[in-house]
C-alpha cells in the first residue's frame, strides 16, 4: 500500500464510508434510526447520505426506540441487513427488551431457526459535559448478554472495518462507538476491506506491565505510556477491540510475559467487563502473576455536569501513569 | 374508518367442505389442547403452558385469510396458531416434551413454537415483544417488493404496553402490510379489561394512528374468517396495516397455576354456552351442512392425529448435553 | 371531547397589570435564552442545551394557571419553565456554570434544573421520561387526598414514545390530577411531525384514552393561558387528566449543535412573525395597554436581572472534587 | 426468643407478611403491579392482600411496565413509599430506561435534592423450565448501575426483613426474589424486625475454602458444603446477601482464613457480580490467595426449556462440590 493512495478520515467519516459502501454493496443493508436522514445524524454521521439514497434506505425514525429496534430485528428476520442508530446508548435502555429479550434469544429459542443478522450502532462515553442521562459507557454491561457481539471500535481503521464484518455476521451486533472519538483523524487506504473481531490488538509493546484497554480509554492509555517509557517503564497496551466474545488469549499471553496488568475502563467498575478481565487474568494467568491486577474505571457516580467533576470521575491519563508506576513498584 | 361486522349474514364460504375444514380446524386445536392439559398433569410437559380453548375460531378464522408466503407472529398462547399454520402436532408435541425433534429443538417449549418455512416467527413470551417484530417484517417484504401480509396476534393486556403505541404508528407511518389481531379475551391473566385501559374500545384506538379497523365476534368463526379476508384484502390493495379485534373469551385459566379469583364460574358458563366449536357445530347442523357422520369422522380423525403426535413426541429423543451452548451464535457466516 | 380553542374572543384578565406580567416573564425567558446562547459561545456552559425561544408564551401561560402546591415536570429545554415558577436565574446560570450555587449543585447543567421546593422535578433529558413520573406524582397526591395538580411538559417528539402511551393511559384509568402540556413545535430534532406520526392530531389522541383535550395556539399567550386554566379546573374539580397540545415553534435551532438542514430559512421567518413577545406587545400596544415607557422599564428590568445573575454565577464556587461521590446515595436515613 | 412463639413460614408467606406489615405500620406504603390484586400475585405472593388493604393500596396495573415504573418513582418523590412488583426480572427490561435513566440518577442530578424512596421487588432465576425469556438472573448485573442497591433474599428471615429496611431507605432499592424459593420454609419469630443490609453472612463456617454465594445457590452451596464435610472439606458458605453496594469485607476476611474461594452464581459469568467478587479478592487478598479463584456460573446461553438442558446450564450441587474438591487439592 503506498503512502499516496492513503486516504485521511475522522473517525466519524469512517464510519459513514463504511455505511456508504455496505449500502451500495448490498440493497439489503439500509440505515434507520432518529434523526440519521434529514437531520444528518445526531453525530453528524449519516450527514449527506439522504441524498444519496433516499429515505427509505436512510429512514429517519419517530423517538419510538423499542419499536424501531424491534423493527430492526423483524426486518433482520424477513431477509434485509438492518443497521439501526440509536443515539446514545443511554437511550438502548428504552429497548433493552428487544435487544435482550428477542434479539439475543431469538436464534436460541428458536433451536437454531432463526439468527437475527441486525447491527444496532449507537454513542457511547461521557466526558462531554453531558450529564448523567447522557453520559453513560454501557458497553461492557452489554456484554454480559450471551447472543449478541458486542464491538468496541476505537481506532479509524476499525469504525470503518468492523462495521462490514458485522454486517457479515449471522447474529445480532451491536457496535459501540464513543463520542469523544468522531473527530479523531487517521490514515486509511481507500480500500479497506473488512477487519477481524475475533482477536484483540496490542497497540504497543511493552514488557513491564499490561495495560488492557478499549475505545476511548485506550489513547489515554496509549498517552500513558508515552509518559511511563520516558521514567524507563515499557507498558504494553491492549486494544480489546471487542467486549464480547472476548479474546482473552491476546491479553493471557500478554501478561504470561510482563506479569501485571492494569485494565483502564471507561465504565463503572463493579461487575463491569474490567472485572470479567481481571478474573480471566486470575482464573488462567494466576501463577505468572508478579502483582494483583487493577482497574481504573469511572467513578461509581451518575456522572455530572460540572467539568472538574466529570474529569475527577473519569479515568485520565495522570491516573493510570501513577497507578502504573505504583503497581510497578510492587513485587510478588 | 372502523365498522362493527358481525358477518353473521355475509359470512364467507359457507359450503360444506369449506365448512367442515373449518370446524375441523377448531377440533383440532381443542383436542390438542386438552391433551396437552393432559399432558402438563402428568408432568410430560413443564413451565408456563397457555391453552387456547375458547379462542379456535380466531387462529382458524385468521389463517385462512393469509397464504403461505405471509409471516406469523404470534403469543405465548401459540398452540393453535402453529398447528393450523401446519406445524405437526407432533413436532408441537416433542417441543413441550424437550425433545430434540420438537420444531424448536426442545429449546423453547409451549412458549416459542417456530418454523422457518412456515413463516412462523414464534412463540414470544414477552407481552407485546412481537409487535415491533411484526412491524420489521412488513418492512422488509415493503422494501423487498414481496406483497405479503405479516399478521400479528396479541392479547387485550397488550395494548397498554409502549411497544403497542409504537408498532401501531409505525406501521401506519410506514404504511406496512401487518395485520394486527387482537384476541381480546377480557383479560389479562387476572387483569379485567377495566382495569387495564381506560377506554375498552380497543379497535377505536387504531383511529387515532389512522389505522383502519374492525371489531368482530371471536367466537364466530365465519364471522372472523370474513373479517380477516377483508382485512386482508385491504392491507395487499393499499398496502397499509389494519387492526382487527377479536371478542373472545378463554375458557380455562391464564395459566396452568392460575386459580382464577379474578372471575366467576357463572361468568365462564355463560362465555362457554358461545363456544366457537359448539354453536358452529350446531349452525351446520341446522343449516344441513354437516352430519353426525361427518363429525364422528372428524372426531375420530382428529384423536388419531393427537394420538399418533403423543406416540411420536415419546419416541422423540433428547438433545446431547454437549450440545448445551449450540444457538447462542450461529454457526455459519451468512452470504 | 375536543375543542378547538382560539382563546382570542374570551381571553383572561387582560387588565394592565397582569398583561404586563405575561410580558415581562416572556422577555424575562427570552433575554436569559439569549444570554444563554452568548455564554454557550464562550464556553461558559457546556455540554447539550437546548433553547427556548419563540415557545415563551406556553410555560408563562400554563404556569399562571398553577398554584405553588402544584407539581412540574419538564424536559431538557426547560429554562423558561424554572424561570417562572421561580427559580431565580442566578440559580439557573450558576448550574449552567457547573457551580456548587447552581440549583442542582452543578451536577445537572442545562438539562436538569430542580427546586424541591418550588417543587420542580426537572428537567429530564430523555424523551418522555418525564411523563410516568407526572403520574406518579399525581398519584401520590391522589392517594394523600392533596388537592394538587402535576404539569408535565414534553415535545411532538415525545408522543411517539411508549412512555406517553402507557402514561396517558395510566393517568386516565386512575383518574390521576395530570395536565400533560405538549409543546408541539413541529419539530423533534430534525424530524417533522409528518414523519413520526401517522395521525398528526395530537390533541386528538386524547380520546382514545378518554382524556379531555384542547389544541392552542401556542404562540398566544392569553390563549395558553385560557386554555391552561379551564385544563386546570377540570382537572381539580374531576380529578381527572387533561392533554393541552400547544401548537408552536422554535425560532433557534434544536441544540446548539444543530446545523438546521430540516427546515428552511423562510419557514422559520414565517413563524418569527408569530413571535410570542412581538406579537402580544403590539396586541397591548394597539389596546393602549402598553406604553413604551412601559416595555423599555421591563427590559431594564430583565436586563438588570439576567447580568446581576451572571454576575452571581460568575461569583458561585467549585464543588470540591472530594464531594465527587455524594449524592450517589443520600446521606441520612429517612423518616 | 422461646421456640413456641416461633412461626414456620414460606418464603412467600414472609415476603407477605413482610408486606402486610409494612402496609398497617405506614400509610404511605402501597403495592403496584400486575396482577398483585385481582388475580393474587403471580407468584401468589400478594394472595389475601386485596382483601386486607383495597385496590387504591394493593393497586393492579395494566402491562405497562415501564409506565407504572416510572409512577412508582413519582410516587416516591410525592411523598409515597411505593412497593413496586415487577413480575419478573426479564419484563423489568421494559422498565429499564425508568430505573437507570431516573430512579438511579434522580439524586446525582439533582444535587441531592431529589431521592427515590422506591422498592422493587422482582422474581428472578431459571431452573423451573420457563425458556429464554422467564429465566433469566440478571441481579447481578442491575448491581452494576450506581444509585440503586441491589438486595437478594436467599433466607426466609431475609425475606420478611429486608423489605422493611427497603422502605427505610431514602434510595431505590430493587429486591429480587428467586422463584424457585417461594415454596421453602422458614422458623421466624412473629415480632421479626428490620435486618441489616449492609452486610454479607457466613451461613457455614469452614477453613478450607471460602464459597461465595447468594440467593438460590446459596443453598446448592451449602448442601455441597455437606457433601464435601463428608469427604474432610471445610467450606465456608458466605451469603451476599447485596449486591450492591457489596460488602467485601466480610468475604476478604473469610478468604484471608481459607485462602481459596469459590464464586457460585446462578446469573450469566462475563462481566457479572461473581467477576466483580474475583477482582475484589484480586484487588485486596491476593497475597492470601493459595490457589486462584473459581467461578461457577450458569452456562453462557440463554436458558433452553429441556429439562435436562436447563440442569446442565446452572450451578448444581454436585459441580460445585467436584469443583472444590479440584480447588482444595490445588497448591500455590
Ligand atoms: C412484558 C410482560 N409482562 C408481563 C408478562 C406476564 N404475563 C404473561 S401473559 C400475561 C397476560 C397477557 O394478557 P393478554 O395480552 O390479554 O393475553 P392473553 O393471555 O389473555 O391471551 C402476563 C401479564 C409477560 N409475559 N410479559
Ligand atoms: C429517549 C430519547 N431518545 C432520543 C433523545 C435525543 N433527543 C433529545 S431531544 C430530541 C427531540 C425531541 O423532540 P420533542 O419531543 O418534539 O421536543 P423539542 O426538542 O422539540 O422541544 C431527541 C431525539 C433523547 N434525549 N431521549
Ligand atoms: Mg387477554
Ligand atoms: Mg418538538
Amino acid at each position: 500500500m503506498t503512502n499516496d493512495v492513503m486516504q485521511k478520515l475522522t473517525y466519524r467519516e469512517a464510519v459513514r464510508e463504511a455505511i456508504r459502501e455496505a449500502m451500495k454493496k448490498d440493497d439489503r443493508v439500509f440505515l434507520m434510526g432518529e434523526d440519521v436522514g434529514r437531520y444528518g445524524g445526531c453525530f453528524a454521521v449519516s450527514k449527506g447520505l439522504l441524498e444519496d439514497f433516499g429515505p427509505t434506505r436512510i429512514r429517519d425514525t419517530p423517538l419510538s426506540e423499542s419499536g424501531f429496534v424491534g423493527a430492526g430485528i423483524g426486518a433482520a428476520l424477513g431477509g434485509m441487513r438492518p443497521i439501526v442508530e440509536v443515539m446514545t446508548v443511554n437511550f438502548s435502555l428504552l429497548a433493552a427488551d428487544q435487544i435482550i429479550n428477542n434479539a439475543a434469544a431469538y436464534l436460541h429459542m428458536s433451536g437454531g431457526l432463526f439468527n437475527v443478522p441486525i447491527v444496532i450502532r449507537m454513542a457511547t462515553g461521557g466526558g462531554r459535559q453531558l450529564a448523567a442521562q447522557h453520559s453513560r459507557s454501557l458497553e461492557g454491561w452489554y456484554a454480559h448478554i450471551p447472543g449478541i457481539k458486542v464491538l468496541s471500535p476505537a481506532t479509524v481503521e476499525d469504525a470503518r472495518g468492523m462495521l462490514w464484518t458485522a454486517l457479515e455476521d449471522p447474529d445480532p451486533v451491536l457496535i459501540f462507538e464513543n463520542a469523544g472519538l468522531y473527530n479523531m483523524e487517521g490514515m486509511l487506504p481507500p480500500d479497506i476491506g473488512p477487519v477481524d473481531i475475533d482477536k484483540a490488538r496490542i497497540r504497543r509493546e511493552g514488557k513491564d506491565i499490561s495495560i488492557i484497554s478499549y475505545s476511548a480509554s485506550l489513547f489515554k492509555s496509549l498517552d500513558a505510556a508515552e509518559i511511563l517509557a520516558k521514567e524507563g517503564i515499557e507498558a504494553e497496551v491492549i486494544d480489546l477491540r471487542t467486549l464480547r466474545p472476548l479474546d482473552e488469549t491476546t491479553f493471557l499471553d500478554s501478561v504470561a510475559r510482563t506479569h501485571r496488568a492494569l485494565i483502564v475502563d471507561e465504565g463503572w467498575r463493579s461487575g463491569s467487563i474490567s472485572a470479567e478481565i481481571s478474573s480471566r487474568i486470575m482464573e488462567s494467568a494466576f501463577y505468572e502473576l508478579d502483582a494483583p491486577v487493577e482497574r481504573l474505571c469511572s467513578a461509581e457516580v451518575p456522572l455530572p455536569y460540572a467539568r472538574h467533576l466529570e474529569e475527577a470521575a473519569l479515568p485520565q491519563v495522570n491516573k493510570i501513569a501513577a497507578l502504573v508506576k505504583k503497581m510497578v513498584g510492587t513485587h510478588g | 374508518m372502523k365498522t362493527k361486522n358481525t358477518g353473521k349474514k355475509k359470512a364467507a364460504a359457507t359450503n360444506h367442505n369449506h365448512a367442515v375444514h373449518l370446524l375441523r380446524s377448531m377440533i383440532r386445536i381443542r383436542r390438542l389442547e386438552d391433551k396437552c392439559a393432559e399432558l402438563y398433569t402428568t408432568t410430560k410437559i413443564r413451565g408456563f403452558m397457555h391453552l387456547y380453548d375458547g379462542e379456535e375460531a380466531i387462529a382458524v378464522g385468521v389463517l385462512e385469510a393469509l397464504t403461505q408466503d405471509d409471516a406469523i407472529v404470534a403469543t405465548y398462547r401459540e398452540h393453535g396458531h402453529a398447528l393450523i399454520r401446519g406445524l405437526s402436532a407432533g413436532s408441537i408435541l416433542a417441543e413441550m416434551y424437550g425433545k430434540q425433534e420438537g420444531c424448536s429443538r426442545g429449546r423453547g417449549g409451549s412458549m416459542h413454537l417456530f418454523d422457518d418455512k412456515l413463516r412462523f416467527y414464534g412463540g414470544n413470551a414477552i407481552v407485546g415483544g412481537g409487535l415491533p417484530i411484526a412491524v420489521g417484517l412488513a418492512l422488509a417484504d415493503k422494501m423487498q417488493q414481496k406483497k405479503r401480509v405479516t399478521c400479528c396476534f396479541f392479547g387485550d393486556g397488550a395494548v397498554a404496553e409502549g411497544e403497542f403505541h409504537e408498532s401501531m404508528n409505525l406501521a401506519a407511518l410506514w404504511k406496512l402490510p401487518v395485520l394486527f389481531v387482537c384476541e381480546n379475551n377480557l383479560y389479562a391473566m387476572g387483569t379485567a379489561l377495566k382495569y387495564s385501559q381506560s377506554n375498552m374500545d380497543l379497535a377505536g384506538k387504531a383511529a387515532s394512528y389512522d389505522v383502519a379497523s374492525v371489531a368482530v365476534d371471536g367466537m364466530d368463526v365465519l364471522a372472523v374468517e370474513a373479517a380477516a379476508q377483508k382485512a386482508t384484502e385491504v392491507i395487499r390493495f393499499k398496502g397499509e396495516p389494519f387492526f382487527l379485534e377479536c371478542q373472545t373469551y378463554r375458557f380455562r385459566a391464564h395459566s396452568m397455576y392460575d386459580a382464577e379469583l379474578y372471575r366467576t364460574k357463572a361468568e365462564v358458563d355463560e362465555w362457554k354456552k358461545r363456544c366457537p366449536i359448539a354453536t358452529f357445530t350446531q349452525r351446520l347442523k341446522n343449516e344441513g351442512l354437516l352430519s353426525d357422520a361427518d363429525l364422528e369422522k372428524i372426531e375420530g380423525d382428529v384423536a388419531q392425529e393427537i394420538n399418533e403426535a403423543v406416540a411420536f413426541a415419546e419416541a422423540c429423543t433428547w438433545e446431547p448435553l454437549e450440545d448445551l451452548t449450540r444457538f447462542v451464535y450461529s454457526e455459519r457466516r451468512m452470504s
